[in-house]
């Protein structure tokens, strides 16, 4: 840290303090993402990394990237990311016992280690050039000296990351969009293929599940008039997934009668 | 296009050729490959008429430029010691299809694809000897293991992919080392005089011990495991059992030769010095190999494990004669390939058909043929005797010229191989009173002599090893002036007798 | 040194005789044997003319030598396919085709039911050549090419019946055998090569002053060992007496006339490496006086007619060999006693063969008994040779063993006293053993148990045996005729060059052979008088024991070599595949396991993949920290 | 205070974000660790911007922010894809392939 | 005031024409009926592809560094990376556009009744071929980037098509949607590896184009340069398949469908390799000493650790993927190389290494039973009975893998060792000889496999190609099987080519 007097003065005030400050809470919420068991604080924690971050780069003279990281990656991205966390269960909450043995010690001294290494390296580091501070690149403001780079020196690699969003847009349709083979099967065309079936008991639809029966879930098969428990009563992929609980108990004691 | 090089090609432009006929045809497929076969053979013994003996160098050179980058050269050429080799080669392949005219009927494949192999083959064999750029020769060094290794796997007997694997990945194993030191010359001749593979112009560099020594060894263990040489030898018996007759001969007859030949032409003349720093060690190996291939063939059970470790204790005479750096051990361990090329042909051509009578390769399922084949069993006595050494037959000239040359030098050493002549009785005998004497076996008693093919077949090579026996002179007259140039070129003289001439 | 083109034919014919035998196959099966006898009578014919011609010459211009090519030349490595005929070697030529056709019109006869008549022919001119090949060859290498063709033809022979195991088991050990005497003469020739620079024998000659006397004791020990193998001389006597397996004629041409001779040859022919070696004369010496006392022991206790004269044979060329040992002038009496050996040997085997023959194949004495009067001409000539080799003068033998055991006495010192001794007491034993065989054989009781009565042999047969017998009275005679032998061979082996003080009047050794002999005579004669012949006594002597079984020769060979080295060989295959081969499945394994220890890396969780990032990287800043700190 | 200090607080992001992706099994949680990396890298381009007197950092962090963006969306439909077909979001349960 | 930046169209024109073809894919997309969508979108992207190469044959000998601005440096080694990424897309759209390995609707759940439906209906996901266009833009994008912003860009624009790409499998799509989403996850992580890195060169150097950063060099201590240096290797050996970064790949390959496998394996080492090339050559080139032990150490492992899993595979595309996790070992020599001839034989080595690669994944496609694919190298067992000519060039292909001569895989081998051991790097070349030994087990062992194996009783069989899809094959095995007999035609194009302008 001695090695590397790289203050320019002005560090020293408030930016110190908004550092210091700012500093250990994103570490905090960063280690916070790796223990927390729900994903969605996980988002939420790496959000404030992210606002804390734009602040940083507020306070390094670099407005315009400040701003953007709110508006994109807080904004955007980290939105994306909690859409698709409410798509697959918001609740989702990991299990914190490591199936892979060994693998989370060997992880955690191998991020010390690297950690530490890094740290002590960059702390070994020296600069023999003056710091220049980025006063005079700002002059016509942060975002005018930005867009003249980004328009002039790196316009080509602006204009191939056009590519990549073509590309992103084009594979979030090609796994998400479902292109329609066919109309989709409506009520008419259901009633049709009843009445076509060999055996008409179907026709007039199916009993819906709970209909008469001593309790409505949808597990529990509806009572036929004849008392009788209707199977088809009840959706094939709940039974498909084994999500029934024992439902005879509710059904009227109709078996011994019928003998 | 010189002479050498259509013989090289020809069995490739034969292979395309055959490749054209139905598969269906096995017979047309098979008599073409034996024509054509025989027509290189034929050519090939122009290339002596046209061949200088008084000059020392390459010739039949040819050299076209391959890829330029590196500066590789499909660059031939043959000496003494390569064109006899070659001829070994390209007169054993028709005596074998010749022999084994019904080998690739059995194989999982057409035989159509075994004479394809067969040929190609033959291209790289002749390839492999005739190359003067040390890239080109890596290439068919590396190249040759894949026809043969599918000739092992495909038309083998018994547990053949797994002999098939372990031949092909030892081979490769030391191949690349041989690249990584392949490697190290390249980049030392780039330094030195420039990026080059030619092999006289290699022979020129100056490189200093240390490297020497590794880049030696880099060459050594691939030429080792290829000869075989104690300790690398653990391959060839599977391989050997695995594979059929034919595919046995080209494989113990030819090459394994490139092993030693590879010995003579680039770690002795590429590397003097560390040839000389590992010549004590070589020697040793040699000798181990000498006896303990002898031990190894007198304790086996298998005919065809038997003639394998009776070729691993050749190859340590040849090895031993080659590093000895006398010229009567260089040519004597030069002609010594030629003739382990034919009497282990001899006696694995045979002992082929014997097996394939029988329908069993185990010693001890044989017993009293002399009477029920006696054809048979006489040509397998000679080409016995011929892996004994006995002399007036070919082999005993060959391994008494590195003995001699041995003595001169390492007068130990040869004094233990020379023990190897009396376990070369006892693994030669051995069998042979077990296959060919006794009461007849039963299963032996109908047994069919040999045909007419089959001694057609073997009679070239019957001859080839009687008069090699009493005149090898037209052959070492070729070895002798390159075997000479390379001990001296190594920087050896011949040691002078102590009294007398 | 004159030429003459017509040594190769000696070699040629009988050669190009055999090739033709074996190809020609069945198709010769009516005239082989014809041919075959023709052409080894042709050879001893030219091998006669050459000797007359040398005869006409004056000594030093009596050899002969013709160059045929070069054979290899390699470097300063020359050797030339020539043959030379000496003094020496013309001995052997008229031994070899003179005892050799009468063998060839015998066997005609013996081998006259054999099926494999023609084969046996072959071989035997097989034999022929690779002998004169032996004998004519200029150099060692040459001679080693006919040295190990008579080793090959000697293995073929003993095992012409290898349909029975014990045959060929028999034909086996004897090319073994000696292929360990091989060994000493390809040493021999690599270091006369690295000594010399040369391997004929008149190169090696010429230098023979200037090479030290170490370079000298180890060729000549070599040359000992190579014809310990060749002539069944202690310790690798022991093939000789199961190569009686081979039919008789054989047994008679080459494993008593001839072959078994060539050690003899070889170590005469080497006798200026002897003369400069003393150290090996010396091993020579001693070779040949137990080998001597072995055989003679051995043949004391045998039953086996052809067993017990292989027993002979192999003490007579223990004579022959310690004769060599004695320096200039023992060369010239080993060759006597080798020629003479020749005919008395080869016609008590012949006589042998023909008992056989009228006994159904019965070889064991036991069973013999009184044949004489059934085989009165056989009887007579076995006797013949039978004098001839106990040393009865006017008697081939006396002639030839009485000369070794006089020179032997001559060596001087307390050498000369007890080579005398074990001359000597050879005789004795000899004259022992050599009656017993007559006795057991001809006269006593009848013991074989069948009514076929004995018959005479053949004409064919009888000739042959005849005119051996001819040699075995008269050879002696003619040889030490004023000399004749020694002056013959004088420029060979230079016999008279050194001259020993007669440790004995002559006369007195003669007394003394004679005395033995008697007593040998006299013992066996009281020993095999009674009528219990028909089965061999069980309790006796533990000699006797050790003699019956070749004072436990093979016993030794077993547990020292042969044991040992099946124990070697079953261990080598073991390491061979569990250490060597073991190492090369060790390293496909080794690499299997790894490859499949570090698949477990991959365990499908991609949290541990990016650990393993992680920990990728924290290396590599590892690695930093440590090179900037 | 030391311009140094948003270094090392970028560097101790950076860490927590690496190790959070290992530690952490919900696919959505992981993916959010990455964002808090790329977050972390953000920030050291601002400081050295600032230490450099160039906007050349600024604009990488502006970029990064735009890549992130398309990223997120390619990821996160991605993980819906696998939610639908898993009903799950685990990326322990995604352990088919392995070995 | 805004000065106009000036961008070399002409030079940066392959990779605008690319975009634009996936521009005009993607227009496709929404306003063609769905029924001539498919031939259409082939045409587009071979046509786009054929005009890029077209194009970047026009540029051959130009070369600038202010192709847009200061972001794009186009010269000789730049042109043939990107010509190889050409080829190999092309070689590898034949492939892709055999519909048969891609699913019918991303978006129907696995096993659903709309699966059904739209597998009866032969509907196809067509949005692929503007995906792979935007891939192949970025894959050109890629090695000639100069700077620290559009070289991010740019790996994104490859790396998101492909990330999608991955889970369209049509069979296992379970699998397939596992390996999206490992290789998305992983290929995020590694960027924000890459991006955490590009700060501390910025941070140490004051700029973000690699020539600054290389004209930096010795300005400061260099301790944010190696942070830099080290994370940006990490993201860029992540895209390489790099020990210890390679985990996705075996998962990723597996998981994929097989044409994708195909042209990731390919085209993602040609311009990974290209960047990693030009940043260490022209950003890092002052500061070897530094990290040349490094990679060398990472090669030795990568090398190592590749051939010795592969040898425990059981599954045809896994051991490919590890087969290319140590080929990403050998190709790192070339990097430590640093010199002439190290780029002359990474180029070359990239070019015929992709080729066989799609070759080889393009075999992989046609050996089915009635399930789809049959990657289960058990089953595999007698195939060579069944089709030679297709297990014979499979064979071929893993021959040239292995390295035996007479193939491509062998010259490669050998210029990239003997670049190598031309640096004083002995050690990677007695490794590599080492790994390519224990490499060769499992090659071979496939080929025991297909042609020395007695076939079960198995359903498996080799289907008869489609046409587009036969061209792709023959045409990557011909191309390989010539070079390894010619190699001159290529390695002397790559020594021509083998130069990075600062």
């Amino acid at each position: 840290m001695i090695n590397l007097a790289l203050d320019i003065g002005k560090t020293a005030g408030p930016e110190a303090v908004l550092f210091y400050f700012l500093a250990p809470l994103s570490v905090f919420a960063g280690l916070g993402m790796l223990i927390v068991k729900k994903a969605v604080h996980s988002a939420l924690l790496l959000a404030w990394i992210m606002v804390s971050l734009a602040i940083f780069y507020i306070a390094q003279d670099a407005l315009f990237l400040g701003i953007v990281q709110v508006v994109v990656y807080t904004g955007a991205v980290m939105m994306l990311f909690l859409f698709i966390l409410m798509l697959v269960g918001v609740d989702t909450s990991d299990s914190f016992t490591e199936t892979i043995r060994g693998l989370r010690a060997i992880a955690i001294t191998a991020a010390i280690g690297f950690g530490g290494l890094l740290v002590t390296l960059i702390g070994r580091a020296t600069f023999n050039r003056p710091i220049t501070g980025l006063a005079s690149v700002n002059s016509n403001g942060n975002a005018n000296g930005l867009a003249k780079e980004l328009f002039t020196q790196y316009v080509f690699a602006f204009e191939v990351v056009s590519a990549l969003l073509i590309t992103a847009a084009l594979g979030a349709m090609v796994l998400a969009h479902s292109q329609k083979t066919r109309s989709p099967f409506a009520q008419r065309d259901l009633s049709i293929a009843r009445f076509r079936k060999d055996n008409l008991k179907d026709a007039a639809g199916l009993p819906s599940s709970g209909v008469y029966a001593l309790h409505n879930a949808v597990d529990v098969p509806a009572l036929l008039p004849t008392g009788k428990a209707a199977p088809t009563s009840i959706s094939a992929v709940l039974e498909a997934r084994g999500d029934m609980i024992e439902s005879s108990k509710f059904q009227l004691q109709q078996e011994e009668e019928e003998k | 296009m010189n002479l050498l090089t259509i013989v090289g090609v020809l069995p490739l432009i034969s292979a395309l050729l055959i490749a054209f006929i139905p598969s269906k045809n096995a017979e047309l497929i098979k008599r073409a490959a034996f024509a054509a076969t025989l027509v290189v053979a034929i050519a090939s013994i122009f290339l002596v008429t046209g061949f200088d003996k008084s000059v020392t160098g390459m010739q039949y050179v040819q050299s076209n430029t391959w890829i330029e980058a590196f500066n590789i050269n499909f660059a031939v050429g043959i000496d003494g010691i390569s064109l006899v080799l070659i001829l070994l080669s390209t007169i054993l392949v028709p005596i074998v299809i010749l022999a084994t005219w019904h080998e690739s009927d059995l194989g999982r494949w057409s035989s159509k694809s075994f004479y394809i192999l067969i040929l190609v083959l033959e291209t790289l064999m002749i390839g492999v000897f005739a190359a003067t750029d040390l890239f080109l020769f890596y290439v068919f060094f590396e190249a040759m293991l894949i026809p043969i290794y599918f000739l092992i796997g495909g038309y083998g007997t018994g547990n053949k992919s797994a002999a098939a694997v372990k031949f092909l990945l030892y081979s490769l194993f030391g191949g690349l080392l041989m690249l990584a030191s392949v490697i190290g010359l390249y980049v030392i001749a780039g330094n030195q005089i420039g990026a080059t593979f030619d092999l006289t112009q290699l022979a020129t560099l100056e490189i200093d011990s240390n490297t020497q020594n590794l880049l030696f060894l880099g060459f050594f263990i691939a030429f080792a495991i290829k000869a075989p040489l104690w300790p690398f030898h653990t391959w060839l018996p599977d391989a050997a059992k695995a594979a059929t007759p034919g595919t046995s001969v080209l494989l113990l007859g030819v090459l394994d030769k490139v092993g030693t030949y590879g010995m003579i032409r680039f770690c002795i003349a590429l590397f003097p010095d560390a040839s000389k720093t590992f010549t004590p060690l070589i020697i040793t190996l040699a000798v181990i190999s000498i006896i303990y291939g002898a031990f190894m063939a007198i304790g086996q059970k298998d005919i065809k494990g038997l003639i394998a470790f009776t070729s691993i204790s050749h190859f340590g005479f040849i090895t031993m004669g080659i590093f000895a750096m006398t010229t009567q051990g260089m040519s004597g361990a030069n002609l010594y390939m030629v003739n382990h090329g034919f009497s282990t042909a001899a006696l694995f051509l045979v002992a082929g058909w014997m097996m394939m009578r029988r329908g069993s390769s185990t010693i001890a399922d044989f017993g009293g043929l002399q009477r029920v084949t006696p054809v048979m069993a006489w040509t397998f006595f000679i080409a016995g005797m011929s892996g004994l050494a006995l002399p007036g037959l070919s082999s005993f000239v060959s391994e008494f010229l590195v003995l001699v040359g041995t003595y001169t030098r390492y007068p130990v050493a040869a004094v233990i191989g020379t023990l190897g002549i009396v376990l070369a009785a006892l693994y030669i005998l051995i069998p042979i009173q077990k296959t060919l004497h006794g009461p007849i076996t039963s299963g032996n008693e109908n047994l069919k002599d040999l045909n007419l093919r089959e001694k057609i077949a073997i009679a070239p090579v019957i001859l080839i090893i009687v008069v090699m026996g009493f005149y090898p002179k037209p052959v070492l007259d070729i070895i002798n002036p390159t075997a000479e140039k390379v001990v001296v070129n190594a920087g050896f003289t011949d040691p002078v007798a102590k009294v007398g001439k | 040194m004159q030429t003459s083109a017509n040594l190769v034919w000696l070699i040629a014919l009988p050669l190009f005789s055999s090739a033709i035998l074996l190809l020609a196959g069945k198709r010769a099966n009516s005239w082989g044997h014809v041919m075959a006898t023709i052409v080894s009578a042709s050879a001893f014919t030219i091998g006669f003319v050459e000797f007359i011609a040398m005869q006409s010459r004056a000594d030093e211009n009596r050899a002969v030598a013709q160059k045929l090519f070069t054979w290899i030349s390699v470097g300063s490595f020359n050797v030339d396919a020539s043959l030379l005929l000496d003094q020496l070697s013309i001995c052997f030529v008229l031994l070899i085709t003179g005892v050799g056709t009468l063998i060839h019109i015998y066997s005609i006869a013996y081998m006259s039911h054999d099926l494999d008549r023609r084969r046996f022919f072959a071989y035997l001119n097989l034999f022929i050549a690779a002998m004169l090949l032996l004998v004519l060859g200029d150099s060692y290498l040459n001679l080693y090419v006919g040295w190990e063709g008579v080793g090959l033809a000697s293995y073929l022979l003993i095992g012409f019946w290898n349909q029975k195991p014990a045959y060929a088991t028999a034909a086996k050990k004897a090319f073994v055998a000696n292929r360990v005497g091989d060994v000493g003469l390809s040493l021999a020739i690599m270091i006369a090569f690295a000594t010399f620079g040369d391997v004929s024998f008149a190169g090696i000659k010429e230098h023979v002053e200037h090479a030290s006397s170490t370079q000298l004791t180890a060729i000549g020990l070599m040359l000992l060992l190579a014809a310990c193998g060749k002539s069944a001389q202690f310790p690798l006597q022991s093939w000789l007496g199961d190569a009686m397996a081979g039919p008789t004629p054989v047994s008679a041409l080459i494993h008593a006339a001839t072959m078994v001779t060539a050690g003899v040859y070889l170590i005469t022919r080497s006798n200026f490496i002897f003369d400069e070696a003393p150290i090996a004369q010396l091993m020579v010496l001693i070779v040949g006086g137990i080998t001597l006392l072995f055989g003679a022991i051995i043949g004391t206790a045998k039953d086996d007619i052809k067993k017990a004269l292989a027993a002979s044979t192999m003490s007579q060329i223990g004579y022959m060999i310690l004769a060599t040992g004695l320096g200039p002038i023992g060369y010239a009496f080993a060759i006597m006693h080798l020629l003479t050996h020749g005919f008395f040997k080869a016609s008590m085997f012949l006589g042998a063969g023909s008992v056989m023959h009228g006994m159904k194949d019965e070889v064991n004495m036991r069973k013999y008994g009184g044949i004489g009067k059934f085989m009165p001409i056989t009887a007579l000539t076995f006797g013949l040779g039978y004098l001839a080799i106990i040393g009865v003068p006017p008697f081939a033998g006396f002639y030839s063993k009485d000369k070794i055991i006089e020179t032997a006495f001559n060596a001087g010192g307390m050498k000369g006293l007890a080579l005398g001794i074990a001359t000597l007491l050879g005789a004795m034993i000899t004259a022992f053993y050599m009656t017993r065989v007559v006795i057991l054989t001809f006269f006593g009781n009848e013991r074989w148990g069948h009514k076929d009565e004995p018959h005479e042999s053949p004409a064919l047969m009888l000739i042959p045996i005849g005119l051996l017998s001819i040699g075995s009275i008269a050879s002696g005679f003619i040889l030490s005729k004023g000399e004749g032998l020694v002056h013959w061979l004088e420029p060979v082996v230079n016999p008279l060059k050194e001259h020993h003080d007669e440790f004995l009047p002559p006369i007195v050794v003669s007394l003394m052979t004679l005395t033995v002999v008697a007593i040998g005579i006299l013992i066996a004669v009281s020993k095999y008088r009674g009528d219990q012949l028909a089965q061999a006594p069980e309790n006796v002597s533990v000699l006797t024991k050790a003699a019956r079984r070749d004072l436990f020769q093979d016993d030794l060979n077993e547990s020292v070599f042969m044991h040992p080295g099946q124990t070697l060989v079953r261990n080598i295959l073991n390491i061979d595949y569990l250490v060597l081969d073991g190492l090369v499945r060790a390293v496909g394994s080794v690499s299997l396991t790894a490859g499949s220890r570090l698949r477990s890396l991959q365990n499908g969780y991609v949290r541990s993949y990016a650990l393993l990032m992680i920990i990728g990287a924290l290396a590599l800043i590892a690695a930093i920290w440590v090179v900037t700190a | 205070m030391a311009i140094a200090n948003y270094l090392y607080l970028s560097a101790i992001l950076f860490t927590i974000g690496a190790v959070g992706v290992v530690i952490r099994r919900n696919a959505i949680v992981v993916f959010m660790c990455i964002e808090l990396m790329l977050n972390a890298a953000n920030l050291a381009f601002v400081t050295f911007a600032r230490i450099n007197g160039n906007l050349q950092g600024q604009v990488v962090a502006f970029f990064t922010m735009v890549v992130a963006a398309c990223e997120v969306v390619v990821g996160l439909a991605i993980i819906v894809t696998i939610y639908r077909s898993r009903r799950s979001i685990s990326v322990d349960d995604a352990s088919l392939l392995k070995r | 005031m805004l000065i106009a930046p000036s961008l070399i169209y002409s030079l940066i024109a392959p990779i605008l024409i690319v975009l634009g073809g996936a521009l005009i894919g993607v227009l496709v997309e929404a306003f063609l009926s769905k029924a001539h969508r498919a031939a259409v979108q082939i045409t587009i992207s071979i046509g786009t592809l054929l005009l890029a190469l077209q194009q970047l044959w026009r540029i051959r000998d130009l070369s600038s560094t202010t192709a847009a601005v200061n972001s794009v440096t186009i010269d000789k080694a730049g042109i043939f990376l990107q010509a190889t990424v050409v080829v190999l897309a092309l070689v590898a759209v034949l492939l892709i556009a055999d519909q048969e390995n891609f699913v019918a609707q991303a978006s129907a759940v696995p096993g659903s009744n709309e699966e059904k439906n739209s597998l009866q209906e032969k509907s196809q996901q067509t949005e692929i071929f503007p995906l792979f266009l935007f891939a192949v833009a970025g894959m050109m994008l890629f090695p000639v980037a100069s700077d620290l912003i559009t070289l991010f860009v740019a790996l994104e624009v490859f790396s998101l098509p492909l990330y999608l790409l991955a889970g369209l499998s049509r069979r296992r799509r379970l699998l397939s949607q596992e390996s999206a989403l490992k290789y998305f996850l992983l290929g995020a992580y590694s960027s924000a590896f890459f991006l955490f890195g590009a700060a501390f060169l910025y941070g140490y150097s004051g700029t973000i184009s690699l020539s600054g950063i290389s004209a930096a060099a010795g300005s400061a201590n260099n301790i944010f340069l190696l942070i830099g240096i080290v994370f940006v290797s990490v993201g860029l050996l992540f895209k390489i398949g790099a020990v210890p970064f390679h985990s996705w790949t075996p998962d990723v390959y597996q998981g994929a469908p097989t044409p994708i496998t195909g042209f990731m394996a390919a085209a993602t080492k040609v311009a990974a390799f290209g960047a990693l090339l030009r940043i260490f050559y022209v950003g890092f080139a002052q500061e070897q000493t530094l990290w040349r032990p490094l990679i060398t150490v990472i090669a030795i492992i990568t090398m190592l650790f590749g051939s010795l899993v592969a040898i425990a595979q059981r599954d045809v595309k896994r051991m490919l993927a590890y087969s290319s996790i140590a080929h990403a070992g050998f190709l790192l020599s070339g990097v430590v190389a640093l010199s002439k001839d190290g780029l002359v034989a990474s180029l070359f080595y990239l070019f015929a290494y992709g080729l066989t690669t799609i070759a080889a994944f393009g075999i992989i496609t046609l050996v089915r039973d009635s399930s789809g694919e049959v990657t289960d190298l058990n089953r595999w067992i007698g195939i060579g009975k069944k089709s030679p000519l297709v297990a014979g060039s499979f064979a071929f292909i893993l021959l040239s893998f292995a390295g035996i001569p007479l193939t491509s895989g062998f010259i490669g081998k050998f210029a990239i060792f003997s670049s190598a051991y031309k640096s004083g790097y002995i050690s990677l070349v007695v490794v590599g000889v080492l790994s390519s030994a224990i490499a060769a087990f499992f090659y071979i062992r496939v080929i025991i496999m297909m042609f020395f194996t007695d076939p079960v009783n198995d359903s498996v069989s080799v289907v008869i190609p489609s046409v587009k899809s036969r061209i792709s094959i023959i045409v990557a095995t011909v191309i390989s099987i010539i070079l390894g007999l010619m190699p001159s035609l290529l390695l002397n194009a790559a020594t021509t080519y083998a130069n990075f302008i600062k």
